[in-house]
């Protein structure tokens, strides 16, 4: 099926030691691989291994040349390509199709597959007023649809609205929208199979089988592992931004493949495994739902001990994030949850904080700052709006006077002792690093004292010094206060490295609870949603028998 | 090659009662302003054939502003309050025409060329000024309307008419008289009803007999197939891509900016013409108000037709200016009879001009959020 | 719209061309739509030397409208629209009646025809009309506010006259 | 020095210097253009102390992220409808008062209040009932206006104006229809529907203003409505200050953020729409007091516009206002509205500041509109 053997064809793409720093924090580094026409690359890696980095450099994207360009060469068909923008990249072939829908939903299959490319009419006017005043040949651009949609393979209605289209189709229809445009020689696709059911994406798979026999050569990114081995002739896996290993799919297997994307050597640093005696649960959640946009909760059910720091991992989109933000009251969720026994109302933000509950957010600058306010207003404001901390009664309690002294002292004394770096306690938030932000939010929520801290991303866009910091402080609050922790991250090492036992969460549900000293393989298979009965009975994986 | 695959989720099809349930919610604003109709004209106790009469001439006199806002519209720029720039430019041309004395169709028409470049160029700076206050066009476009109304009155009342000054007006009827700036009411003579008596059409219903300015009919009608084959081409393609979703169509690499602005420069100039056939069916122009009121009416009458800000067809225009004007002419006398205070009548229909914009925008935006909140749920695969 | 040169090149021609166009079109509005106020003068004149004595019982049809008797030493103003006009002199006593037609150019400052001269065949009718006798500006609708009527705070008061 | 110079500029913003070193030039010329100066000051200050609690009523709903409140004639309207009330409450009872003079008897209260309305406290005492009926109207409406204003999240400002106009427009008919029947207030002949202007002559006006008003030569300077505006702005400065004041900032400035911490973002905005109602509501009653005269019917249409230009020429943007924005936009702006028409009318012999007025007013407000609200770095 590739045409790889017949070595005088130049390849369509080269990727030549392509790198990419954002900051200093090196996200890309030394990638080889060339694809030839008609085949099909697998690219598959954890969460910030640097997919969608390559792509916007492959895409020209304008986020990649504002923070200083990339280091390597990418050749189409032999010479040097440099894109400046996505146009650039879609005049010399290559189809981007994106995870969130690029569809207009009052326009039909038709005028969406030639969304700016419609076949037009010439009339006089085009002479005054440019060639833009041509009108629409409705016909020919309904020939067109049916073509791009028969070379697909899937039958979508040329006529149905886009909104109206259940989302099988939409898929189908950006697809269209790249076969269409004839120059299209690379069609890239980022997790197009990831809202299909079952049986669309063995519809999709089989199409851009057929596309491949055309002669479209494809960049297929996608978690379900079986349907990289089904489709591609070459899977490439990345690991922290480099190529750790490039197979075909007779060579390897789904085991191996999670493997080699999640195992990564665990950094020293990780403390000795402290043993927690059995206490009593201090959060229990029975069969929780949260309808969270994008991070769907449907069945999850768990318990935290007291004092422990508890881990939740799993990929992005499968719904870790909503456990947080559910119990927390942020979004709408049901089931039952209780907290030191007493059962817990959800959908009440104030009624969560006032159970001595506080929580980091993932979404610092949307959900976690006032950006437009110092730092002495974002460290105790909770604190001053739950507990009434920080306010002065006057007229017995009629008027809450806000204690500035209170704040600024407050603020002084997290400034030291998180070694948050600003100007001072007036510093708007919207000035500091990303670092020193996440900083300003853990005090947030330490100033509240509370027994259950849930925490968020904790390092998601931090450089490197400061992860270790924010780590560290975490594991430090739990030790001192003994409160609870629970850390969402999609960082599996920071996990391992901090938490005592990690659950992971695969499309809402929790596939599995293991002691955070478990290898890093066993989550792997969790993660993947892969049933554990693929784990073989003595396989070896990278050195360590099971 | 693979044989394609029928699919079985059939798209879901409205069923009887749900079209119907969907019209009356989709149509409501209309219905309520039929039955308000309905209601007033027996107690205002006019004749059929004056209220025919008048809803000809009125339909006539404002049809073509009304369907000057229906590009913006399209174009995701909700309603153009800016068409008031529009109106001055076409007041300024019929200045000029009035003082040089040009009568009949082709005092219309030279008024007509005169705005066109002045309305191209304020509708520029207009879309220019929007594509800076995105998300927020249409409060932008309203103080822009007043912000320029100051320059007009600047223009109009402190440099027209100076003798030396570049913009000479000696006609002595347009120019006050300390010597400069131009009156408030001028009478247009010269063009009074020019259009709507090109093609004098008197048809006698027994009793009463009706004139139809056709002339005017015939230019409304030009102009709505413009708007039809418009939106055939691939300008007005790109206008309603626009007007669905910005960053998608902008993606696709359609010059989102520019064509935001082109669509605003057509709307103003059409306003202009459009003002120019309003003040020919009137006769008389007053320089520093009639402007203000084009584009509020304008607006209210659209609204009332059942359009919303971001969907309008033709059929909305015509149905919105009868119904609006029916209540206009009938509500005074309404008034007067139900309550013996044709004052009540007057701020009623001028409550109602303000009620119907409030109650459109305030539909519009709640529909959207509860729009935006079941996308995402959709988003979610429930 | 990556039009070639030459297509460019063309289109820009074609677009100077429609601009020519509309200027043009504005300006033969201009000239067909002009209305001037004629006056129609009787009195006795000499034009290039020659003496023409005012008309009795003269009456006129300007374009086929309707006649009007000018007494002699009378005047009368008529709006004319446009450039051409045809005008018919008829004497009551003989029935004489001659028809002539006018052109009235662009540029005329100030022009009143003489209908003696006109009658006499002159070949230049028109004479300098009198800057004195300006014709009575036609009556501006009454009780109209001098200064416009601007509202105190807001732009503009009067919400009811559409 | 520069640096501190630079942060000046910077915080002040270009516009404002402009307008101010305009303004300056304004009153520089004074003498030259033959304009009493100490009277364009008085009349400056006048109008200052009469507009400004109508400034200060854009702030509750800019902090807390309702955008500009184009809907401010609601708030005007309850100011309204407690002046016209008042001025009804002190016909009848000083009708009643005829009645007590003359031998008959009435209920204990009423001979109370009457009296009172004879004596030298009648002023205070008719502003005081006219506040006591406008706060809860404006309460009321203020309510009603919230909960529109909640369900439109992001197009607040133009929904704002034409709930306002409607309101206006409303009013309009209820001045016809209301029963009041004090001969001051009522059309001569028709004798029902209220007259478009009410003078507040022997009522309450200039209440305020004259309370120890310094006055010589031709320079008047109303320090009891310049100490009433002064416990207004504290009265606001102090709400901002307390923890429902910090609350409805935090829902301005990032509404996420609020509700994460337990903040009902709705009920913050419902307060503020609440307050700055109310706020409007005694505005225009310190207005009048120091106008004169009551302006209904189509009076209130328009007023927003100039308090919005005001708090925008101070330096406020649409999710940020403080007391500084309001005391130096308001004093620019009036002063640019009362130094125009003077100075430059003599200059150019023409009326040309009402045009100019319109010109500078919403050009501000435009602005502000095209301003970016994303967080300045």
């Amino acid at each position: 099926m590739s045409n790889r053997l017949d070595s005088a064809a130049t390849p369509l793409l080269t990727v030549d030691a392509v790198g990419k720093e954002f900051f200093g924090n090196r996200v890309l580094e030394e990638v080889n691989f060339s694809l030839y026409a008609g085949e099909i690359l697998g690219l598959v890696g954890e969460n910030g291994a640097g997919k969608s980095t390559l792509m916007n450099i492959l895409f020209g994207m304008p986020v990649i040349s504002q923070t200083g360009g990339y280091d390597g060469r990418i050749l189409i068909e032999g010479e040097e390509v440099r894109f400046s923008s996505p146009f650039d990249a879609i005049d010399a072939g290559i189809g981007m199709v994106h995870q969130e829908f690029s569809l207009l939903p009052g326009f039909t299959a038709t005028e969406n597959i030639l969304l700016n490319r419609e076949s037009t009419k010439y009339n006089p006017l085009v002479e005054v007023f440019g060639d833009r005043i041509k009108t629409l040949d409705r016909r020919d651009m309904r020939r067109r649809a049916d073509e791009a949609i028969s070379i697909l393979g899937f039958s979508i209605d040329p006529e149905a609205l886009g909104a109206e289209m259940p989302v099988g189709h939409k898929q189908f229809t950006e697809i269209a929208r790249e076969i269409d445009r004839k120059s299209t020689k690379l069609l890239v696709l980022d997790e197009p199979t990831a809202v299909l059911a079952e049986s669309e994406a063995e519809i999709l798979i089989k199409s851009l089988r057929g596309l491949a026999e055309r002669g479209i050569s494809m960049i297929f990114i996608s978690h379900r592992l079986q349907e990289v081995i089904d489709l591609c002739d070459e899977i490439i896996i990345l690991r922290d931004g480099r190529v750790v290993k490039e197979t075909k799919p007779a060579e390897t297997s789904i085991f191996q493949v999670a493997s080699l994307m999640v195992g990564r050597n665990v950094e020293a640093v990780s403390t000795e495994r402290r043993l927690m005696e059995e206490t009593e649960t201090i959060l229990d959640v029975q069969n929780l739902w949260v309808d969270m946009p994008g991070e769907t909760v449907r069945d999850v059910t768990f318990s935290v001990r007291k004092g422990e720091i508890f881990g939740v991992g799993g990929l992005a989109g499968q719904g870790k994030l909503g456990i947080a933000n559910g119990i927390m009251g942020l979004f709408p969720a049901g089931g039952n949850v209780t907290v030191k026994g007493e059962p817990l109302r959800l959908n009440d933000p104030a009624l969560s904080l006032s159970r001595d509950m506080a929580f980091v957010a993932e979404d610092r600058r949307g959900v976690g700052l006032l950006l437009d306010e110092p730092i002495d207003w974002n460290i105790a404001f909770t604190a001053m709006q739950v507990q009434d901390k920080f306010v002065r009664k006057i007229l017995g309690g009629l008027i809450k006077w806000r204690d500035d002294a209170a704040m600024r002292e407050v603020a002084l004394d997290y400034i030291n002792r998180l070694e948050i770096r600003c100007t001072g306690h007036r510093q708007r938030a919207v000035e500091l690093s990303g670092g020193n932000q996440q900083k300003v939010c853990l005090a947030k929520a330490f100033v509240v004292g509370p027994e259950i801290l849930f925490v968020s991303e904790p390092t998601r866009g931090i450089d490197i010094g400061a992860k270790r910091l924010v780590l560290d402080t975490i594991r430090q609050v739990n030790e001192d206060t003994g409160a609870t922790v629970i850390v969402t991250s999609s960082e599996l090492e920071e996990l391992r490295s901090v938490c005592d036992r990690i659950a992971i969460v695969d499309s809402g549900r929790i596939s599995g609870v293991r002691d955070a000293s478990r290898p890093a393989e066993e989550f792997g298979v969790l993660m993947l949603g892969e049933s554990p009965s693929l784990v073989p009975a003595a396989a070896t994986i990278g050195g360590e028998t099971f | 090659m693979t044989p394609p695959v029928k699919n079985d989720s059939a798209v879901h099809k409205f069923t009887g009662t749900e079209n119907v349930k969907h019209f009356l919610i989709s149509n409501s604003v209309p219905i309520i302003f039929i039955a308000l109709s309905a209601i007033a004209i027996p107690i205002s106790g006019f004749s059929a054939g004056y209220l025919i009469q008048e809803m000809l001439t009125r339909l006539a006199r404002n049809s073509f502003l009304v369907l000057s806002l229906l590009i913006p519209i399209m174009a995701g720029m909700g309603l153009n309050f800016g068409m008031v720039l529009g109106a001055m430019a076409g007041q300024i041309g019929l200045i000029f025409v009035t003082d040089w004395a040009v009568v009949g169709i082709p005092g219309m028409v030279l008024a007509a060329l005169i705005s066109m470049p002045i309305a191209a160029f304020l509708g520029f700076i207009c879309g220019s000024v929007l594509n800076k206050a995105k998300g927020r066009e249409m409060v932008t476009s309203y103080i822009l309307g007043f912000f320029i109304n100051g320059i007009y009155q600047f223009v109009v009342l402190y440099t027209m008419g100076i003798r030396g000054l570049h913009i000479p007006i000696t006609n002595p009827q347009l120019v006050l008289s300390r010597g400069f700036g131009i009156r408030n009411a001028i009478n247009l003579t010269g063009i009074r009803r020019a259009l709507d008596n090109a093609l004098p059409l008197t048809h006698n219903f027994g009793h009463f007999t009706i004139s139809i300015p056709l002339g005017t009919y015939v230019t409304i009608a030009a102009f709505c197939f413009f708007i039809v084959w418009f939106r055939r081409t691939k300008l007005g393609q790109d206008m309603r891509a626009i007007g669905q979703d910005m960053a998608v169509a902008g993606s696709a690499g359609i010059a989102v900016e520019r064509t935001r602005v082109i669509a605003i420069v057509i709307s103003t100039v059409l306003a202009a013409f459009g003002q120019i056939i309003f003040l020919q069916n009137i006769g008389t122009m007053n320089t520093y108000n009639s402007h203000e009121q084009t584009g509020m009416f304008s607006i209210a009458a659209l609204l009332i037709g059942g359009a919303t800000v971001s969907r309008a067809s033709i059929t909305n225009v015509f149905v919105g200016v009868t119904l609006f004007h029916m209540m206009f002419v009938v509500s005074p006398t309404a008034g007067k009879e139900l309550i013996g205070q044709a004052q009540l009548g007057e701020y009623f229909r001028v409550f109602v001009s303000y009620g119907i914009i409030a109650v459109a925008l305030v539909l519009h935006a709640w529909k959207r959020l509860q729009e935006r909140e079941r996308a995402r749920r959709g988003l979610r695969g429930e | 719209m990556s039009a070639a040169p030459n297509l460019g090149m063309r289109r820009l021609l074609i677009r100077v061309a429609l601009v020519a166009a509309l200027v043009a079109i504005s300006f033969v509005m201009y000239d067909i739509g002009k209305e001037r106020n004629v006056l129609l003068d009787n009195k006795s004149a000499s034009i290039d030397g020659v003496e023409y004595e005012a008309l009795v019982g003269v009456s006129i049809i300007v374009d086929g409208g309707k006649k009007t008797g000018v007494r002699p030493d009378a005047r009368i103003a008529h709006k004319m629209v446009g450039r051409t006009h045809t005008i018919r002199l008829e004497i009551s006593e003989g029935g004489k009646s001659i028809e002539r037609t006018v052109r009235l150019t662009m540029n005329m400052k100030s022009w009143m025809i003489s209908l003696p001269a006109l009658a006499g065949g002159a070949r230049d009718i028109y004479i300098p009309r009198p800057a004195a006798a300006q014709p009575l500006p036609p009556p501006s609708p009454s009780g109209e506010p001098e200064t416009p009527a601007l509202g105190d705070d807001g732009p503009g008061e009067s919400l009811m006259g559409i | 020095m520069s640096g501190k110079f630079e942060k000046f500029i910077s915080d002040f913003g270009w516009p404002r210097i402009i307008i101010a070193l305009f303004l300056l030039l304004l009153f520089a010329s004074t003498p030259f253009v033959g304009v009493k100066l100490d009277t364009s000051i008085s009349d400056t200050l006048v109008r200052v102390g009469m507009n400004g609690v109508l400034v200060l009523a854009m702030v509750p709903m800019v902090q807390s992220g309702c955008g500009l409140n184009f809907g401010l004639p609601l708030g005007i309207i309850a100011g309204l409808l407690g002046a016209v009330t008042s001025i009804q409450v002190a016909t009848s009872f000083d009708a009643l008062y005829q009645v007590i003079s003359s031998g008959g008897s009435v209920g204990v209260f009423a001979s109370a209040l009457s009296s009172v309305l004879q004596s030298g406290a009648r002023g205070l005492a008719l502003f005081g009932i006219a506040l006591a009926i406008a706060l809860p109207c404006a309460a009321i409406l203020g309510f009603l206006y919230a909960q529109i204003l909640n369900r439109v999240k992001g197009e607040e400002m133009m929904i704002a104006t034409y709930v306002g106009f409607s309101s206006v427009a409303v009013m309009c008919m209820a001045w016809l229809l209301l029963p009041f029947n004090s001969p001051v207030m009522v059309w001569g002949y028709g004798g029902s529907g209220l007259r478009t202007t009410i003078s507040t002559e022997g009522f309450w006006r200039h209440i305020l203003s004259d309370f120890g008003s310094i006055d010589f030569g031709n320079f008047y300077f109303p320090t009891g409505m310049f100490i009433f505006f002064a416990i207004m702005v504290c009265i606001v400065w102090a709400f901002f200050r307390t923890k429902t004041g910090t609350a409805m900032t935090a829902a301005g400035s990032n509404p996420e953020f609020a509700r994460a911490s337990g903040i009902d973002v709705n009920k913050m905005r419902t307060i503020s729409v609440m307050l700055s109602t109310v706020l409007g509501a005694v505005g225009i009653l310190v207005y009048e007091q120091s106008f004169g005269f009551i302006q209904l019917y189509m009076g209130p249409l328009y007023m927003a516009f100039p308090a919005v230009a005001a708090i925008l020429l101070g330096g406020a943007s649409v999710n940020k206002a403080t007391m500084a924005n309001v005391i130096v936009g308001t004093f620019l702006f009036q002063g640019i509205l009362t130094m125009t028409p003077s100075v430059i009318n003599s200059i150019l012999k023409s009326d040309m500041s009402e045009v100019i007025r319109i010109i500078v007013s919403n050009g501000m407000i435009l602005y502000a509109l095209t301003r970016k609200t994303r967080v300045k770095r």
